[in-house]
C-alpha cells in the first residue's frame, strides 16, 4: 500500500477568537486509496483535535460533506487522494457563511428546500386500503434522476447566481420541485409554480450551468431548472394571450 | 414572491437562441464574402429585392431579425447584470427598447420593399 | 460553556464585477453570453442591409461599398466568431434543457447534439446552395 | 438555559424519528412536537440502507411465511406477539409511503416491485432500486416539512433526560451551533436515535451510530435487551466496510472462495443453486449470520482469498450482465468502483463480513413503551423484539415505520391519560446538573488520555473479543477492560475549549455512550453461554432453550458493570426449532 505525505490547507475559523478565516496546514501521511475525509479525520485524531467539519457516512449518500477541494465543490467522502497533487486545499463550501472551520450555515438552504412545497400533492384522494397510485417504470423514471438529490449544496456552492443573490432559490430546491411536478402521482403544480415561477425563484438562473456539473449525483438541476423555465413561459403565455384557456 | 416579468421575453429569447444557432452562421459567412468583394448572389441587390418582394421572403426576413434581436436584447439584459450593473429596470428597459425600435424599423422597411 | 451567543459566521464577499475571472467553468460561460453582443449588433448590420434595399440601388449599393471595407472584413469575421461559439454552446444545451424520452429510456444527450449539428449542417448548406 | 415546552419530544430525525414526528402531527394538530437531532433529518443513516423494506403485497406471499421466516431468522428471540403486530403493519406502512410519494420500483403495470432478500422464503423486499433507505429518509423528511406543528431543532446533541417523580419529563441537549445547553420539556420523550454499529472498528455505520439514544435511556435507569447480538453484515468492501446490500444476493450474485467453490453449500446451507437463479431461503439467501460465519470457517481453512486489505471472499455479479446490474444496483457498481477500483460488471468484488446492525437496545414492550414511564423508543435503538437473535434483512426499515408510529400513538395515549403537571424546580435542578457535567468537562486540563487513543483501544477489544465468534474467556477480558476504559474515560480532556460547533465535545460524548453500549453488549455476551443467531460462542456451540430462551436485560450502575436479568421470550405459536437453510424442505 502506497503512502504519501500530503500537505492539507485547510481554512480555519473560529468565530471566538478569529476575526476573519486563516489557513493551516497540516502534512498527512495518507494512502492512495484514501479520500480527502480520511485525510481530516486523520488530522482530527493525531494532529488537531480542534478542527470541525460534519460528516457521516463516508459513502457519498448523507451529503453532509461537501467542501470546497482545491477550489472546486466536492464532497470530500469522495475526492480521491489519488486525483491530487502533495498539496491539497480545503475550504468550507463556497457562497455559505463559514460558522466554524469548514462548517457553513445551511439554515437558508433548508428553508428553501421547506418554501416549494418538496412533498406529493395528489391528485386524487385515495385511501391506503385501496393500494398503491399505479406508476409505470417509465412515468417512474421520467423524474427518477431528480428524486436522487442528497441535499449536498455542492451545486449552491457552484452556481455564481445563488453567490451574487442570496435570495435564488437555487438549483437543488427547484429541481425537487420539479422532481413533484413530474410525478404522474402528483397534482400540486400550480401551488408551487407560486414560489418557483417568481422573480427569486427560476427566473434568477441564467443558465450557467455550473451546478449540473458538480453534482456528484447526476442529478442535473440545471436542466430541470430550464424545463421549469419552459412550462413557466407557457403558462404567461396560456394565462395572457389565451386567457380563454383553462389550465 | 414578486411575480417575474422575465417568462414574457423567454420564449422569444429561447426561440431566437435556435433560429440564430441554425441559420446566422452561414448568413455571416455569405455577408462576410461581401464584406470581402466576393458578393455572393443572395446580397445582390436584384436577387434580394426578388426575395423580400414576396410575402415569404419578407415573413422569413422578419422572423430572423425579430427572433434574433429579441434573443440578443434579452441575454443582454443578464449579461450586463453578470457584469455588476445592477440597474435591471434600466438595463432591461433600454435594451428591450433597443429590440422593439429594429423590429418596428425592420416591419417599416419591409413594407416599403 | 459560556451564556452568550458566540455563533458569528463569516460571509466572503464575491465581487460583483469581476467574480467569473480566471475560473474557466465561468469564463467559459460569460464567452457564451456575451455572443449576444455580436448577434444584437449583427441584427442591425441586416437592419441597416434592408434600410438600404428599401431606398433602393443606389443606396443598396453604397451599403455594399460601406461594407466591403477592413472594418467590414473585421466586423464580419468577429461576428463570425461569436455566432459560431453560440450555436456549438446552444447545440449543447439542449438536451438538458427538452430531454427526449422514448419509451422508458431516454434519449442519450450525445444523439440530440448529434442531430442538432446535422440540421446546422443541413440548413448552412441549403443556404449556401440558394445563396451562391 | 433556554427552556423549550413541548407536548412531545422526539430525540433523533432519521427514518423512525420522523416516521414518529408525522405519526404525532397527523394524529393532532395541537400537539408541540419538538423534533431533537444532533444532525440535520437527511443526514441521518437510515439514508445508508440499500436494499429494501420487507412487507407482505404479492398474492404468492402470507403473512405466515413472513412471521415463519423472521421467528426462524431470529433463532426465537424474537417476541412472537411483537412479531404479529409487525407483519400485519407492515404493508400499510411501505403503502403510506407509497402515497406519501417514495419513488418505489415498480413492475411494468405500475404495482411495485417486491425482490428476493435473505432468510425470506418468498419475495416481499419493496425496494427503490438500491437505495431504498435514502429514498425512504427523503420522503419521510419532505412529507414532515407540511406540518408546521413539527418543530425541529437540527444539530442539537441530547445529553441526559430529565426525569422527576417517576417520570420521563424532558431532556437537555446542546445547540451544537451555539454551544448553549437548552432544556426541553415534554410531556413525552420518544427515543429514535439509532444504533450504535461504531463500537467496532470495521462497520457499515456512519459516524453517527454511536449508541447516544441508548446510553440516554440505560443511565436513566431503563435495561438495555439483548445487547450481546450484533449484526454482521457478510458482504462488506474490504476497506472502507462500505456495505454491498443484500440485493446483489438477491438480484442472483454469488459468493465464491479462492478456488472459485460457492462455499456456504459446505455449510449447510446448500444444495448449489443454479448461477443467476437464487433459490430463496438457501445459499447465497441464507440469513446474515450463518452467511458471515461460514466466511470465518473459510478463513480458517485458508480458502479465503488474499487482498490488501485482509482477507476476503469474492461476490460475482458479472453474470447478472450490465443493462441488470445498472437497472438494479447502479449504486453498488458506484460504489464499487469508486472505493475499490472494481467494475462488478467485469470482475467480482472482494468481500468480507462487516458490523451491520444492532438487534440489541432500549427494552420496549409491544407499544414502543419502555418500563419508564412518559419515555418510549423506536427504530434501531430500541429492541422490542422482532430481530430476535438474528434481524432479516429489509426488516429494519418496515419496523422504523411501524413501531415510530406505534411510538406516537403510545405517547398521545399516554398524554391522554393526564400526567400531572411537571415540577420545574426540579427539572431545572436536573438540567443544572447535566450542563454542570460538562462544564467540567471543558474545565479539566492535563488529562492522560486522548479520545482517538480511547476509542482505539475500546474498537480494538470490540474487534476482537465481541465479533462473529466468541469466547468465554476473551469476553471476560473484555468486560474488564471496558469497566477500566470507563472509568479511564473519566481523565479526558477537551482540547477545543470554544463553544461554536464543539465536534470536540461532541465525540467525547459519543465516546462515553458508545463505551456504556460497550459495555452492556460484552457483559450480556460473556453470560450468554450459549450460541444463537449472531451470537456465536466456540466454548458453547449449542443453542441452549432450558436456560438461554430469554432476552437479557442489562442494568446500568454507574460505579460497577451492569447487572444483568433476564426476561421470558413471548411465544405464542411457534415452538423453536432448528433453522433450516439447506432447501431440503421444499
Ligand atoms: C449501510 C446500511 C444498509 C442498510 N440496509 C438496510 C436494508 O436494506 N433494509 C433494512 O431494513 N435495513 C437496513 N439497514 C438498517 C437500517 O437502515 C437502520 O437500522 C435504520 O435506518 C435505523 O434508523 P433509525 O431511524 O433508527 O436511526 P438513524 O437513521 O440512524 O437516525 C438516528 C437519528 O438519531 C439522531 N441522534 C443520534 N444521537 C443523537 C443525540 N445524542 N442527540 C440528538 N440526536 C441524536 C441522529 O441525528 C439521527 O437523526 C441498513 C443499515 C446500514 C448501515
Ligand atoms: S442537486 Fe446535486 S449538487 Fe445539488 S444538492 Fe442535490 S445532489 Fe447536491
Ligand atoms: S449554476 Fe446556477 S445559474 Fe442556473 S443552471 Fe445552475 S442554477
Ligand atoms: S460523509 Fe456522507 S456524503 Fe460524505
Amino acid at each position: 500500500m502506497s503512502e504519501r505525505q500530503i500537505q492539507l490547507e485547510v481554512l480555519r475559523y473560529n468565530p471566538e477568537t478569529d476575526s476573519e478565516p486563516r489557513l493551516q496546514t497540516y502534512s498527512v501521511p495518507c494512502l492512495n486509496e484514501w479520500v480527502v475525509l480520511d485525510a481530516l479525520n486523520y488530522v482530527k485524531d493525531n494532529l488537531d483535535t480542534t478542527l470541525s467539519y460534519r460528516w457521516s457516512c463516508h459513502m457519498a449518500v448523507c451529503g453532509s460533506c461537501g467542501m470546497m477541494i482545491n477550489g472546486e465543490p466536492k464532497l470530500a467522502c469522495k475526492a480521491f487522494i489519488r486525483e491530487y497533487a502533495d498539496q491539497i486545499r480545503v475550504e468550507p463550501l463556497a457562497n455559505f457563511p463559514i460558522e466554524r472551520d469548514l462548517v457553513t450555515a445551511v439554515e437558508d438552504f433548508i428553508a428553501k428546500l421547506a418554501s416549494v412545497k418538496p412533498y406529493l400533492i395528489p391528485k386524487e384522494d385515495k385511501p391506503i386500503e385501496a393500494g398503491e397510485f399505479k406508476q409505470t417504470p417509465t412515468e417512474l423514471k421520467k423524474y427518477k434522476q431528480y428524486t436522487l438529490c442528497i441535499n449536498c449544496m455542492l451545486c449552491y456552492a457552484a452556481c455564481p447566481q445563488y453567490g451574487l443573490v442570496p435570495e435564488f432559490l437555487g438549483p437543488a430546491a427547484i429541481a425537487l420541485a420539479h422532481r413533484y411536478n413530474q410525478d404522474s402521482r402528483d397534482g400540486g403544480r400550480d401551488q408551487r409554480q407560486e414560489v418557483i415561477a417568481s422573480h427569486e425563484g427560476v427566473w434568477e438562473c441564467s443558465f450557467v450551468g455550473a451546478c449540473s456539473e458538480v453534482c456528484p449525483k447526476h442529478v442535473d438541476p440545471a436542466g430541470a431548472l430550464q424545463q421549469v423555465k419552459i412550462a413557466s413561459t407557457i403558462d404567461w403565455y396560456k394565462e395572457h394571450l389565451m386567457p380563454w384557456v383553462k389550465k | 414572491m414578486a411575480k417575474s416579468n422575465k417568462p414574457i421575453v423567454w420564449g422569444l429569447f429561447a426561440a431566437g437562441g435556435t433560429i440564430t444557432a441554425f441559420l446566422l452562421p452561414v448568413v455571416v459567412l455569405l455577408t462576410l464574402f461581401a464584406a470581402l468583394g466576393m458578393t455572393p448572389d443572395l446580397f445582390t441587390y436584384e436577387y434580394l429585392h426578388a426575395f423580400a418582394a414576396n410575402w415569404l421572403g419578407k415573413l422569413v426576413i422578419f422572423g430572423v431579425i425579430f427572433l434574433s434581436l429579441w434573443h440578443a436584447a434579452h441575454r443582454l439584459r443578464i449579461t450586463m447584470h453578470d457584469f455588476g450593473l445592477r440597474q435591471d429596470l434600466w438595463i432591461a428597459t433600454t435594451v428591450y427598447v433597443l429590440a422593439a425600435l429594429g423590429t418596428i424599423m425592420t416591419f417599416f422597411y419591409l413594407l416599403r420593399i | 460553556m459560556g451564556e452568550e451567543m458566540s455563533s458569528k459566521p463569516y460571509i466572503r464577499e464575491i465581487s460583483k464585477t469581476n467574480w467569473f475571472y480566471g475560473q474557466p467553468r465561468y469564463m467559459r460561460y460569460m464567452a457564451r453570453e456575451v455572443t449576444c453582443i455580436f448577434i444584437f449588433a449583427y441584427t442591425f448590420l441586416l437592419i441597416w442591409a434592408l434600410r438600404a434595399l428599401a431606398n433602393g440601388p443606389e443606396a443598396y449599393q453604397a451599403f455594399l461599398a460601406a461594407l466591403n471595407s477592413p472594418l467590414g472584413i473585421l466586423f464580419n469575421l468577429a461576428v463570425l466568431v461569436g455566432v459560431v461559439y453560440h450555436s456549438i454552446s446552444w447545440f449543447s444545451l439542449t438536451p438538458q434543457a427538452m430531454p427526449l424520452q422514448r419509451g422508458e429510456e431516454f434519449v442519450p444527450g450525445n444523439l440530440i447534439i448529434g442531430a442538432h449539428y446535422g440540421g446546422w449542417a443541413v440548413v448552412s448548406l441549403i443556404v449556401l446552395f440558394l445563396g451562391v | 438555559m433556554e427552556i423549550i415546552k413541548a407536548d412531545v419530544a422526539i430525540v433523533g430525525a432519521g427514518g423512525a424519528g420522523l416516521r414518529t414526528a408525522i405519526a404525532l402531527a397527523e394524529a393532532d394538530p395541537k400537539l408541540r412536537i419538538a423534533l431533537i437531532s444532533k444532525v440535520y433529518p437527511m443526514r441521518s443513516h437510515t439514508c445508508a440502507a440499500e436494499g429494501g423494506a420487507a412487507g407482505v403485497i404479492k398474492s404468492d406471499d402470507s403473512m405466515t411465511d413472513h412471521f415463519n421466516d423472521t421467528v426462524g431468522g431470529g433463532d426465537w428471540l424474537c417476541d412472537q406477539d411483537a412479531v404479529d403486530f409487525f407483519i400485519a403493519e407492515a404493508p400499510k406502512e411501505l403503502m403510506q409511503l407509497e402515497h406519501w410519494g417514495c419513488p418505489w420500483s415498480r413492475e411494468p403495470d405500475g404495482s411495485v416491485a417486491v425482490r428476493p432478500f435473505g432468510g425470506m422464503k418468498n419475495k416481499r423486499t419493496w425496494y427503490a432500486a438500491d437505495k431504498s433507505g435514502f429514498h425512504i429518509l427523503h420522503t419521510l423528511f419532505q412529507t414532515s416539512l407540511k406540518y408546521p406543528t413539527i418543530q425541529r431543532f437540527d444539530e442539537y446533541f441530547a445529553t441526559d433526560l430529565l426525569v422527576d417523580d417517576g417520570r420521563c419529563q424532558g431532556l437537555t441537549a446542546i445547540a451544537m451551533m451555539t454551544g448553549q445547553m437548552t432544556q426541553f420539556q415534554a410531556g413525552a420523550v420518544i427515543i429514535t436515535a439509532g444504533g450504535a454499529g461504531r463500537m467496532f472498528p470495521f462497520t457499515t455505520n456512519g459516524a453517527i451510530k454511536t449508541g447516544d439514544g441508548m446510553a440516554l435511556a440505560y443511565r436513566a435507569g431503563v435495561p438495555l435487551k439483548d445487547m450481546e447480538f450484533v449484526q454482521y453484515h457478510p458482504t462488506g468492501l474490504p476497506n472502507t466496510g462500505i456495505l454491498l446490500t443484500e440485493g446483489c444476493r438477491g438480484e442472483g450474485g454469488i459468493l465464491v472462495n479462492k478456488d472459485g467453490r460457492r462455499y456456504l453449500q459446505d455449510y449447510g446451507m446448500g444444495p448449489e443453486s443454479p448461477i443467476g437463479q437464487p433459490v430463496l431461503k438457501t445459499m447465497e439467501l441464507g440469513p446474515r449470520d450463518r452467511l458471515s460465519q461460514a466466511f470465518w470457517h473459510e478463513q480458517r481453512k485458508g480458502n479465503t482469498v488474499q487482498t490488501r486489505w485482509g482477507d476476503c471472499v469474492l461476490l460475482d455479479m458479472r453474470h447478472l450482465g450490465e443493462k441488470k446490474i445498472n437497472e438494479r444496483l447502479p449504486f453498488v457498481r458506484d460504489l464499487s468502483i469508486s472505493y475499490l477500483s472494481v467494475d462488478p460488471v467485469k470482475d467480482p468484488v472482494p468481500i468480507r463480513p462487516v458490523v451491520h446492525y444492532m438487534m440489541g437496545g432500549i427494552h420496549t414492550d409491544i407499544n414502543a413503551a419502555t418500563p419508564l414511564p412518559g419515555l418510549f423508543a423506536a427504530g434501531e435503538c430500541a429492541c422490542v423484539s422482532i430481530n430476535g437473535a438474528n434481524r432479516l434483512g429489509s426488516n429494519s426499515l418496515t419496523e422504523l415505520l411501524v413501531f415510530g408510529r406505534q411510538a406516537a400513538l403510545s405517547a398521545m395515549a399516554y398524554l391522554e391519560s393526564g400526567a400531572s403537571p411537571s415540577n420545574d424546580a426540579a427539572l431545572a435542578a436536573q438540567a443544572g446538573e447535566a450542563q454542570a457535567r460538562i462544564t467540567s468537562l471543558f474545565a479539566k486540563s492535563g488529562g492522560a488520555e486522548t479520545l482517538s487513543g480511547l476509542r482505539k483501544e475500546m474498537m480494538d477489544l470490540m474487534e476482537e473479543h465481541a465479533g462473529i465468534y466468541r469466547t468465554g474467556e476473551g469476553l471476560a477480558a473484555a468486560c474488564d477492560k471496558i469497566f477500566e476504559l470507563r472509568q479511564r474515560y473519566a481523565d479526558i480532556e477537551l482540547h477545543d475549549k470554544s463553544n461554536v460547533y464543539n465536534t470536540d465535545l461532541v465525540q467525547a460524548l459519543e465516546l462515553g455512550a458508545m463505551l456504556d453500549c460497550a459495555e452492556a453488549v460484552t457483559v450480556g455476551a460473556r453470560d450468554r453461554k450459549e450460541s444463537r443467531g449472531a451470537h456465536q460462542r466456540l466454548d458453547f456451540t449449542e443453542r441452549d432453550d432450558q436456560t438461554y430462551l430469554k432476552h437479557s436485560l442489562a442494568y446500568y450502575q454507574p460505579k460497577e458493570p451492569p447487572h444483568i436479568d433476564y426476561l421470558d421470550v413471548v411465544i405464542t405459536k411457534s415452538q423453536p426449532g432448528v433453522r433450516d437453510y439447506s432447501g431440503a424442505k421444499k
